[in-house]
C-alpha cells in the first residue's frame, strides 16, 4: 500500500508547498512578502527532485497515476515554467496591487493539476487535473483586479472553458459508455474490439475537441488573443507555456501512445486542425499592434506546429513534440518576460511603439528579446531552428511532405511580425521606459535564465533530445 | 416506460424554458425544476444516493448561490431577443444535438444488467469512492480548495 | 587530416564582436576599429597558414562538439577546409580585413562605430561558418546569419525609414530563398534516409549522390537553386540587393559584392556533384544566370545613383558566376567570384570615397571633375572598372573570358548562351565608363559649397583601394592560358572542367577577340557619349546648342541611343519596381490585407467565439463520418 | 417496465444540445452559467445511464466527481460574474469587448 503512494509524492509535494504558502501568507506583513516567492520557489524545486528521485516508481492506485520518465520530465517542465513564472510575477504583482499570497498559491495548485494530468492513466483523474488547473488559472486571469481588462479576460476564458468541459466530459461519458471503463489501460485493451466503434470514436472526438480547445487549436482558438492580451503578463506567459504543455502531455500520452490503434480515425482531423491553426496564427499576428497580442496569435501559430507532431506520430513525432514544448517554452516564457518588463504602473507596455529603441536603453532586455524573436521565427542555431528541423523532419519522414511544406511557409510568413520588434528595438527612436536590473532582479533572472535556455537548446540541443526519447521510451 | 416520458417530457419541457425565459429569475426557477425532475430520472436508474446528492447540492447549494448573485447584482434589464442569432445558434445546436443522437442511439450494452439491490445506495458509492476512486476523492477536495481561494480572491474587497 | 587551426577563423571575429557589444561603448570608438580589424586580420592569417597547408586534394577537418544527436541521425559542429573553402576563406579574411581596415577611415565621424563592427564581424563570424561548414545544416546555419547580419547593417542608418525598409526587405526577400532551401535540405535527409545514409554531411552526401533519384535529384536542387537566387540576387529575387544599397558604403562593399551574395554560387559549386545528376536544374540556372546578367546590365546603364550602378552591375555579374554554373563549369564561375570580389570591393570602396569626399553625395549628374581632386581614389577605380570591363590584362578579362568560352564550348553551352553573355559585356563596360567618365571626368557639376570641402580620403581608406586594386590586376593571373594554376587547385573538389579537351573545336582567339572587342566598343561608345562635357546637356540649355553641330551624333542618337535608352529606363523605371518588386510586395500586401480582414473574426464577442467552437465541433464529426 | 437506455441516451443528447444553444444564444451571462449546468447535467445523466445498464457502480461515483467540479466551477463563475459587474453594470457578453482584434 505504501508504494502506492510514491508516485503521487511530487503532486502532493506541491500542494503542501501551496498550503505552506498559503498559511504564510497570513502571518507575513505586507513588505515581506519576497519569503513567499523563496518558499514557492523551494516548494517547485523540491517537486521536481521528488519526481526525479522516484522517477519510475510503480504505478499507483491500480496504475492510474504513473511515475514513469514521461511524467517526470513533463513535472520537470511544469517546476521550471511555474518557477519562471513566479520570478517574472514579482514586480508585476507588487506594481499592480494583485494580492500576491494567492497569486503564488494558485500557480502551485495549477502546477498540481498539471502533474495530475501529466501522470494520470485514467479519464478522470486527467479530467480532475485538467479542472484544477484550469479554474486556477481562470483565477489567475481575474487577479489584475483594477484593470477591467483582466476581469473580461477571465469571463472569457471561463465561459469557453466550462463550454469545453461540458464537451470532454460528455466524451468520458461515451468513451465510459463504449467500453466500460476511464482507465486508460482497460480502454485500450478494448480498442481491438469491433464493437460499438461508433460510440468510442464519437466520444474520442469529443476528447479531442476538448483538448483541441486546451491548446488553441483553431477553430477553437478565439478565445486566445483576447484572454492572453487581458490577463496579467506573467499569467499569460503560464497560460501559453505550461497549459498548453500539460494539455499536449495528455495529447500525447492519450492519443499518440494509448490510442495508437485508432490513429487513422484522428489523424486526419487534426491535420487539417494543424493546417488551419498555423496558417491563422501566423497570417492573423502580422497586422496586430500590440506585441502582446501578437504573441497570443504566435501561440496559436506554435499550437498548430506542435500538432504536426502529433499528425506525424510514432517516436519521432512524440520526440519532436516533446522536444519543441521545451523549446516553445524557454523563448516564450522570455518573450513574455520582456513585455512584463516594459509594463509602467498602471498600463502594459505591450504595443510595438513601447519596444522603441529598447536596444538602447536596455541592451540586455533587447537583446534577450531577438533572440527569443529570432527564435521563434526559426532562426539557427536557436532552439526554435532545432526544434522546428525535428517536426519537420518528422512529418516528411511520416509521409506528411505536404505538412512540413505548409509549416516551412509558415514560419516564412512568421518573419514578418517577429521581425518588426527587433526593427522597433533596433531601428526607431522613443519608447517607453522599461524595468531596471536593479529594480526587477527576479524578473532579470527570468529573462537571463530563458535566453540562455533558448540558445542552449539550439546548440547544445543533444541532451533535452535525448531526455525527449527517454521520455517516449518510458510510455508503456 | 411511461414514468420514463413523463420525466423525459418535464426535463425538456423545463430546460427549454431555462433557455427561452427572458427573466433571469424565471430561467433559475426552470433550472431548479430541470435538476429536481432529473432527480427522479436518476432513481428510475437506480441512483438513489445520487438523486439526493442531486437535490442537496445542484438544487440546493448551487442554484441558491446562483439567486443570491442574481438578487445582489439585480440586473433588472430584460434582454433582447435577436431572432437572426437565435435562429443560428439553434440550428447550430440542433445540428449538434442530431449528430449526438445519430452517434448515441446504438449503445452497446442494450440489455439492462442484472444489479444488486444495494446498487447507487450509499454503502455502495461509499465503498467504490474510497477504494477505486480514493485519489480522484482526495483530487477533488485540491479542486475545492481552488475553488476557494480563487473565489475569495476575485470576489473579496480590495485591499 | 585534423587541426584545431579552423575553429580559430570563425571564432577570433566572434570574439571581437562580443566584445565589441559590451564593451565598444566604454573603449572608445577608435579602439573598437582595431580591435575588430585585427581579428579579422587574425582569421586571414590562420587562413593563409591553412593554404599553405592544403594540398589540393587534402581536407582539413576540426571538429568542435557533437551539435544534434538522436540514433540516427547525428549533425556536428565541425569545420571542414578543402581548396574550395580555402579560396572562400582568403576572400572572406583578406578582403574582409581590407574592408574593416578602410571602414575605421570611413565610419570614424559616425556615432553607432562599435555597434557597425560588431556587426561587421558576427558577419564575417557568420561567412566563415558558412564555407567552414562540412554539413549542410551548419551551412544553414551560416546561411541564416549572414542574412541577419546584412539586415542589421543595411538598416544601420535607421534615421532614414527607407533604410529600415530595405533592411526588412532584403531580409523577407532572403526568407523566401531560404523556405526553398530548409525544404530542399529535408526532401534531401528524407532521400538519404531512404537510402539508408541518415546524414547531411557533405562527405555523406557526396558518396550517396550517384544513388539518388533523378527526379528527386532535379526537385532537390530546384529548391537549392532556388535558395541561391535569393541569397545570390537571381531573378526574380534579386530586388533587394539595389535597396540594399541603404547601408554604409564598406557594408556594400563587402556583403552585398564580394562576399554574402556570393554564398548561392559557393552552394552550388559545393553541392555540385547533386548538380551534375540535374541537367535540367542545370540548364535552368544557365537561362537564369544569363537572363540576369543581361537584364541588369540593362538596368545599369540608366542609373544616376553612383551606387545602384554598382549595384546592378553586382547582380549582372552574380548572374555570369551562375551562367558559368550552369553550363557545368564550376571552377570558371568560383574564378569569377573570386575576381569579382577584388574589382567590386574595390569600386564600392571607391565609390564610397567618393561619396565621403562630396559629403554624402550619390547622384553622379552632380559629380564630375574628380579626377584631380581624388587622384589615388581615380587611378584604383579606373583599375577596377577596367578589371569589370574585362580589358586584358586584368583579373576580370580572364575570369569573364574563361565564363563566355565555356557558355560557347561546355557540353551544356550553346551559341543563345555565349551571345547573351557578349552582349553583356559590351553593357558592361558600357556603364561602368559613362559612370567612370560622369564621375571623374569633365568639369564639376556640385555646387560650390561641396566643391570647396572636396579632399582625397586617408589613408586608412586608400591603402584597401590601392591593394584591391592591384589585386584586380593580379588576380587574374592565377588562370594564364600558359600556365593555369587554378583549374588544378580546385579539380579535386569541382571535377575537371577544361573546354579546350571536350566539346566541338573551338576558335578561342577568336572569342577573346569578340569579347575584349565588344567591350572596347562600350568603352569607346561610353567616351563618345559621356566622355566629353557635350552629352550631359540635359542640366543646361547651354549644352543644347553646342550639341547642335555634331548632327552624327543625332542620327546615331535616334537610331540606337534614344531606343536602347527608352528600353534601359523602361526596364529601371516601370519594369524593375512594377513587375517584379511589385509581385515581392504584393504577396506581403496580400498576406497583410488578408491579416487585417482576418483580423474582423475576432469581434470580441465571446459568444461569437463559443459559435465557432460549436460549430468546429460540428464540422469535425461531419468530416468524420462523411469519410 | 424500464425504458431502453437508448431512451436515456437520447434524451441527455438533446438536453446537452438544450444547454449548448442557451450557450450561445443567451445574452445574460448568468443563463449562460446555467445552460453550462444543463450540458453538464445532460453528461450525468449519459454516465448513470450506462453505469445502470452495465451494471457497474463506477459511472455513478463519476457522477459525483463532475458534481463537484460543477460546483467548483459554478462558484468561481460567479466570483468572476461579480468582479466583472464590478467594471460595468452589465451581464450581457456584448458588453465585454474591451479585447477584441
Amino acid at each position: 500500500m505504501a508504494a502506492d503512494y510514491v508516485a503521487l509524492l511530487p503532486a502532493a509535494q506541491m500542494l503542501v508547498a501551496a498550503i505552506v504558502v498559503l498559511v504564510l501568507d497570513l502571518f507575513t506583513p505586507a513588505d515581506e512578502k519576497g519569503v513567499l516567492v523563496w518558499t514557492s520557489l523551494a516548494g517547485l524545486a523540491l517537486s521536481a527532485w521528488v519526481a526525479l528521485r522516484f522517477r519510475g516508481a510503480e504505478g499507483a492506485f491500480g496504475n492510474t497515476l504513473l511515475l514513469d520518465g514521461f511524467a517526470v520530465f513533463f513535472i520537470l517542465v511544469f517546476a521550471v515554467v511555474a518557477a519562471l513564472t513566479i520570478l517574472m510575477s514579482v514586480q508585476y504583482v507588487r506594481e499592480s496591487g494583485i494580492r500576491e499570497g494567492e497569486f503564488y498559491v494558485l500557480i502551485l495548485l495549477s502546477a498540481v493539476g498539471m502533474i495530475i494530468m501529466a501522470s494520470a492513466n485514467d479519464l478522470i483523474l486527467f479530467f480532475i487535473g485538467l479542472e484544477t488547473m484550469s479554474i486556477a488559472v481562470y483565477v489567475l486571469a481575474g487577479m489584475w483586479r483594477s484593470r477591467a481588462e483582466s476581469a473580461e479576460s477571465a469571463m472569457k476564458y471561463f465561459l469557453i472553458g466550462a463550454f469545453a468541459t461540458g464537451f470532454f466530459l460528455y466524451g468520458i461519458a461515451l468513451i465510459y459508455g463504449a467500453t466500460g471503463s476511464t482507465h486508460l489501460d482497460r480502454i485500450a485493451e478494448a480498442l481491438g474490439g469491433p464493437q460499438a466503434a461508433l460510440l468510442l470514436t464519437a466520444g474520442v472526438f469529443l476528447v479531442l475537441v476538448g483538448l483541441a480547445f486546451k491548446v488553441a487549436a483553431a477553430p477553437f482558438h478565439f478565445w486566445v488573443p483576447d484572454v492572453y492580451d487581458g490577463a496579467p503578463t506573467p499569467v499569460t506567459a503560464f497560460m501559453a507555456v505550461a497549459v498548453k504543455a500539460a494539455a499536449f502531455a495528455g495529447w500525447a500520452r492519450i492519443f499518440l501512445h494509448q490510442w495508437e490503434p485508432l490513429r487513422d480515425e484522428w489523424t486526419p482531423a487534426v491535420k487539417a486542425l494543424a493546417i488551419l491553426t498555423m496558417t491563422l496564427g501566423n497570417v492573423l499576428a502580422v497586422t496586430q499592434s500590440s506585441v502582446k497580442r501578437m504573441l497570443a496569435y504566435s501561440s496559436i501559430a506554435h499550437a498548430g506546429y506542435l500538432m504536426i507532431a502529433l499528425v506525424a506520430g510514432g517516436e519521432v513525432g512524440a520526440q519532436a513534440l516533446l522536444f519543441y514544448v521545451v523549446s516553445y517554452a524557454a523563448m516564450t516564457l522570455g518573450a513574455f518576460a520582456v513585455v512584463a518588463a516594459l509594463k509602467a504602473d498602471d498600463r502594459e507596455g505591450a504595443a510595438y511603439a513601447d519596444f522603441a529603441g529598447l536596444g538602447y536603453r536596455k541592451p540586455f532586455l533587447a537583446m534577450a528579446m531577438s533572440l527569443f524573436m529570432l527564435s521563434l521565427a526559426g532562426f539557427p542555431p536557436l532552439a526554435g531552428f532545432t526544434g522546428k528541423f525535428y517536426l519537420f523532419r518528422a512529418a516528411v519522414a511520416a509521409g506528411h511532405t505536404d505538412l512540413a511544406v505548409i509549416g516551412v511557409l509558415n514560419s516564412l510568413v512568421s518573419v514578418f511580425y517577429y521581425l518588426r520588434v527587433i526593427l522597433m528595438m533596433y531601428m526607431q527612436e522613443g519608447g517607453v521606459e522599461a524595468k531596471s536590473f536593479r529594480g526587477a532582479p527576479y524578473l532579470y533572472a527570468a529573462v537571463g535564465f530563458t535566453a540562455v535556455a533558448t540558445v542552449y537548446l539550439g546548440i547544445l540541443p543533444t541532451g533535452a533530445l535525448y531526455a525527449s526519447l527517454g521520455a517516449i521510451a518510458s510510455l508503456r | 416506460m411511461i414514468v420514463f416520458f413523463i420525466l423525459a417530457f418535464l426535463t425538456l419541457l423545463f430546460s427549454l424554458l431555462v433557455v427561452t425565459q427572458r427573466n433571469v429569475v424565471h430561467s433559475a426557477m426552470a433550472l431548479a425544476a430541470t435538476l429536481f425532475v432529473m432527480a427522479v430520472l436518476f432513481l428510475t436508474l437506480d441512483a438513489p444516493m445520487l438523486g439526493v446528492l442531486q437535490i442537496l447540492v445542484y438544487a440546493g447549494a448551487i442554484m441558491i448561490l446562483i439567486l443570491f448573485v442574481i438578487m445582489l447584482l439585480n440586473p433588472l434589464s430584460i434582454e433582447a431577443r435577436p431572432a437572426a442569432w437565435w435562429m443560428l445558434g439553434s440550428l447550430g445546436a440542433a445540428a449538434l444535438c442530431l449528430q449526438l443522437a445519430a452517434l448515441v442511439h446504438r449503445p452497446a450494452v442494450s440489455a439492462e444488467a442484472a444489479v444488486p439491490a444495494s446498487f447507487g445506495g450509499p454503502e455502495s458509492i461509499a465503498q467504490s469512492l474510497f477504494t477505486d476512486f480514493a485519489l480522484p476523492f482526495g483530487l477533488a477536495s485540491v479542486l475545492l480548495l481552488v475553488a476557494i481561494i480563487g473565489a475569495v480572491a476575485l470576489a473579496q474587497r480590495q485591499r | 587530416m585534423t587541426t584545431n587551426l579552423l575553429r580559430w577563423i570563425p571564432l577570433l571575429p566572434l570574439a571581437a564582436a562580443v566584445l565589441n557589444v559590451f564593451f565598444g561603448g566604454r573603449w572608445g570608438k577608435r579602439f573598437a576599429g582595431i580591435l575588430a580589424s585585427a581579428a579579422v586580420f587574425g582569421s586571414f592569417l590562420i587562413a593563409l597558414r591553412v593554404f599553405m597547408l592544403l594540398s589540393p586534394d587534402a581536407v582539413l577537418r576540426d571538429t568542435l562538439y557533437t551539435w544534434i544527436e538522436s540514433e540516427p541521425f547525428k549533425a556536428q559542429v565541425s569545420f571542414q577546409a578543402d581548396a574550395l573553402t580555402a579560396v572562400m576563406l582568403l576572400v572572406i579574411t583578406g578582403i574582409g580585413f581590407l574592408i574593416h581596415l578602410y571602414s575605421t577611415g570611413y565610419m570614424a565621424h559616425d556615432e553607432g562605430e562599435a555597434r557597425f563592427f560588431a556587426y561587421l564581424n558576427l558577419f564575417v563570424f557568420f561567412m566563415s561558418v558558412l564555407v567552414l561548414a562540412d554539413n549542410l545544416l551548419l551551412f544553414f546555419v551560416g546561411w541564416e546569419g549572414v542574412g541577419l547580419c546584412s539586415f542589421l547593417l543595411i538598416g544601420f542608418w535607421y534615421e532614414d525609414p527607407a533604410n529600415t525598409t530595405a533592411g526588412n526587405k532584403a531580409f523577407i526577400v532572403n526568407r523566401i530563398g531560404d523556405f526553398a532551401f530548409l525544404l530542399g535540405m529535408l526532401l534531401l535527409f528524407w532521400e538519404m534516409n531512404r537510402l539508408g545514409v541518415p546524414s547531411l554531411d557533405f562527405a555523406a552526401l557526396k558518396d550517396a549522390a550517384a544513388r539518388i533519384a533523378p527526379d528527386t535529384a532535379v526537385l532537390i536542387t530546384l529548391l537549392f537553386f532556388i535558395g541561391a537566387t535569393g541569397k545570390s540576387a537571381q531573378i526574380p529575387l534579386y530586388v533587394w540587393l539595389p535597396d540594399a544599397m541603404a547601408g554604409p558604403t564598406p557594408v556594400s562593399a563587402l556583403i552585398h559584392a564580394a562576399t554574402m551574395v556570393t554564398a548561392g554560387v559557393y552552394l552550388t559549386a559545393r553541392l555540385n556533384f547533386l548538380f551534375v545528376l540535374a541537367p535540367y536544374t542545370l540548364s535552368l540556372i544557365a537561362i537564369i544566370g544569363a537572363a540576369t546578367a543581361l537584364f541588369a546590365g540593362t538596368i545599369a546603364v540608366a542609373q544616376n545613383d553612383i551606387k545602384r550602378v554598382l549595384a546592378y552591375s553586382t547582380v549582372s555579374q552574380l548572374g555570369y558566376m551562375f551562367l558559368a554554373a550552369g553550363v557545368g563549369a564550376f571552377s570558371a564561375a568560383v574564378f569569377h567570384l573570386f575576381t569579382h570580389a577584388f574589382f567590386k570591393a574595390c569600386l564600392f570602396l571607391g565609390a564610397g570615397s567618393v561619396i565621403h569626399a562630396m559629403g554624402g553625395e550619390q547622384d553622379m549628374r552632380k559629380m564630375g571633375g574628380l579626377r584631380r581632386r581624388l587622384p589615388a581614389t581615380y587611378w584604383t577605380y579606373l583599375i577596377a572598372g577596367l578589371a569589370l570591363a574585362g580589358i586584358p590584362p586584368t583579373a576580370g578579362f580572364f575570369s569573364k573570358d574563361r565564363i563566355l568560352l565555356e557558355a560557347y564550348a561546355s557540353p551544356h553551352g550553346s551559341l543563345a548562351l555565349w551571345l547573351v553573355g557578349w552582349i553583356t559585356a559590351g553593357l558592361t563596360a558600357f556603364y561602368m565608363f559613362r559612370q567612370l567618365f560622369l564621375v571623374f571626368h569633365g568639369t564639376s557639376r556640385a555646387p560650390e559649397s561641396v566643391q570647396a570641402h572636396v579632399h582625397e580620403s586617408p589613408a586608412a581608406m586608400t591603402i584597401p583601394l590601392i591593394v584591391l586594386a592591384l589585386g584586380s590586376i593580379a588576380a587574374g593571373w592565377l588562370a594564364l592560358p600558359s600556365r593555369d594554376v587554378w583549374d588544378p587547385w580546385l579539380q579535386a573538389v569541382l571535377g575537371r572542367s577544361n573546354p579546350a579537351e571536350h566539346g566541338e573545336a573551338v576558335n578561342e582567339t577568336l572569342l577573346v577577340a569578340l569579347t575584349v572587342g565588344i567591350a572596347l566598343v562600350g568603352i569607346a561608345a561610353a567616351y563618345f557619349l559621356y566622355g566629353r562635357e557635350r552629352r550631359v546637356r540635359e542640366d543646361g540649355p547651354l549644352w543644347g546648342t553646342l550639341a547642335q553641330k555634331y548632327y552624327i551624333d543625332e542620327l546615331y542618337d535616334f537610331l540606337f541611343v534614344r531606343p536602347f535608352t527608352a528600353a534601359a529606363n523602361w526596364l529601371a523605371r516601370a519594369f524593375d519596381p512594377g513587375i517584379i518588386d511589385g509581385a515581392v510586395n504584393g504577396v506581403a500586401g496580400l498576406v497583410r490585407g488578408i491579416s487585417a480582414s482576418g483580423r474582423r473574426l475576432q469581434s470580441g464577442n465571446v459568444q461569437h467565439y463559443l459559435f465557432a467552437f460549436l460549430i468546429g465541433t460540428i464540422l469535425i464529426f461531419v468530416y468524420w463520418l462523411r469519410r | 417496465m424500464q425504458a431502453p437506455i437508448e431512451y436515456y441516451l437520447v434524451l441527455s443528447a438533446v438536453l446537452f444540445a438544450i444547454g449548448v444553444a442557451g450557450v450561445v444564444i443567451r445574452r445574460d451571462v448568468i443563463v449562460i452559467l446555467m445552460s453550462i449546468e444543463l450540458m453538464l447535467n445532460a453528461v450525468n445523466l449519459t454516465f448513470i445511464a450506462f453505469s445502470r445498464f452495465m451494471g457497474s457502480v463506477e459511472g455513478q461515483v463519476i457522477v459525483f466527481f463532475v458534481m463537484t467540479v460543477a460546483a467548483a466551477e459554478a462558484v468561481v463563475g460567479l466570483a468572476i460574474v461579480i468582479s466583472v459587474f464590478r467594471f460595468r453594470q452589465t451581464l450581457d457578453p456584448r458588453d465585454m469587448q474591451l479585447l477584441k482584434w
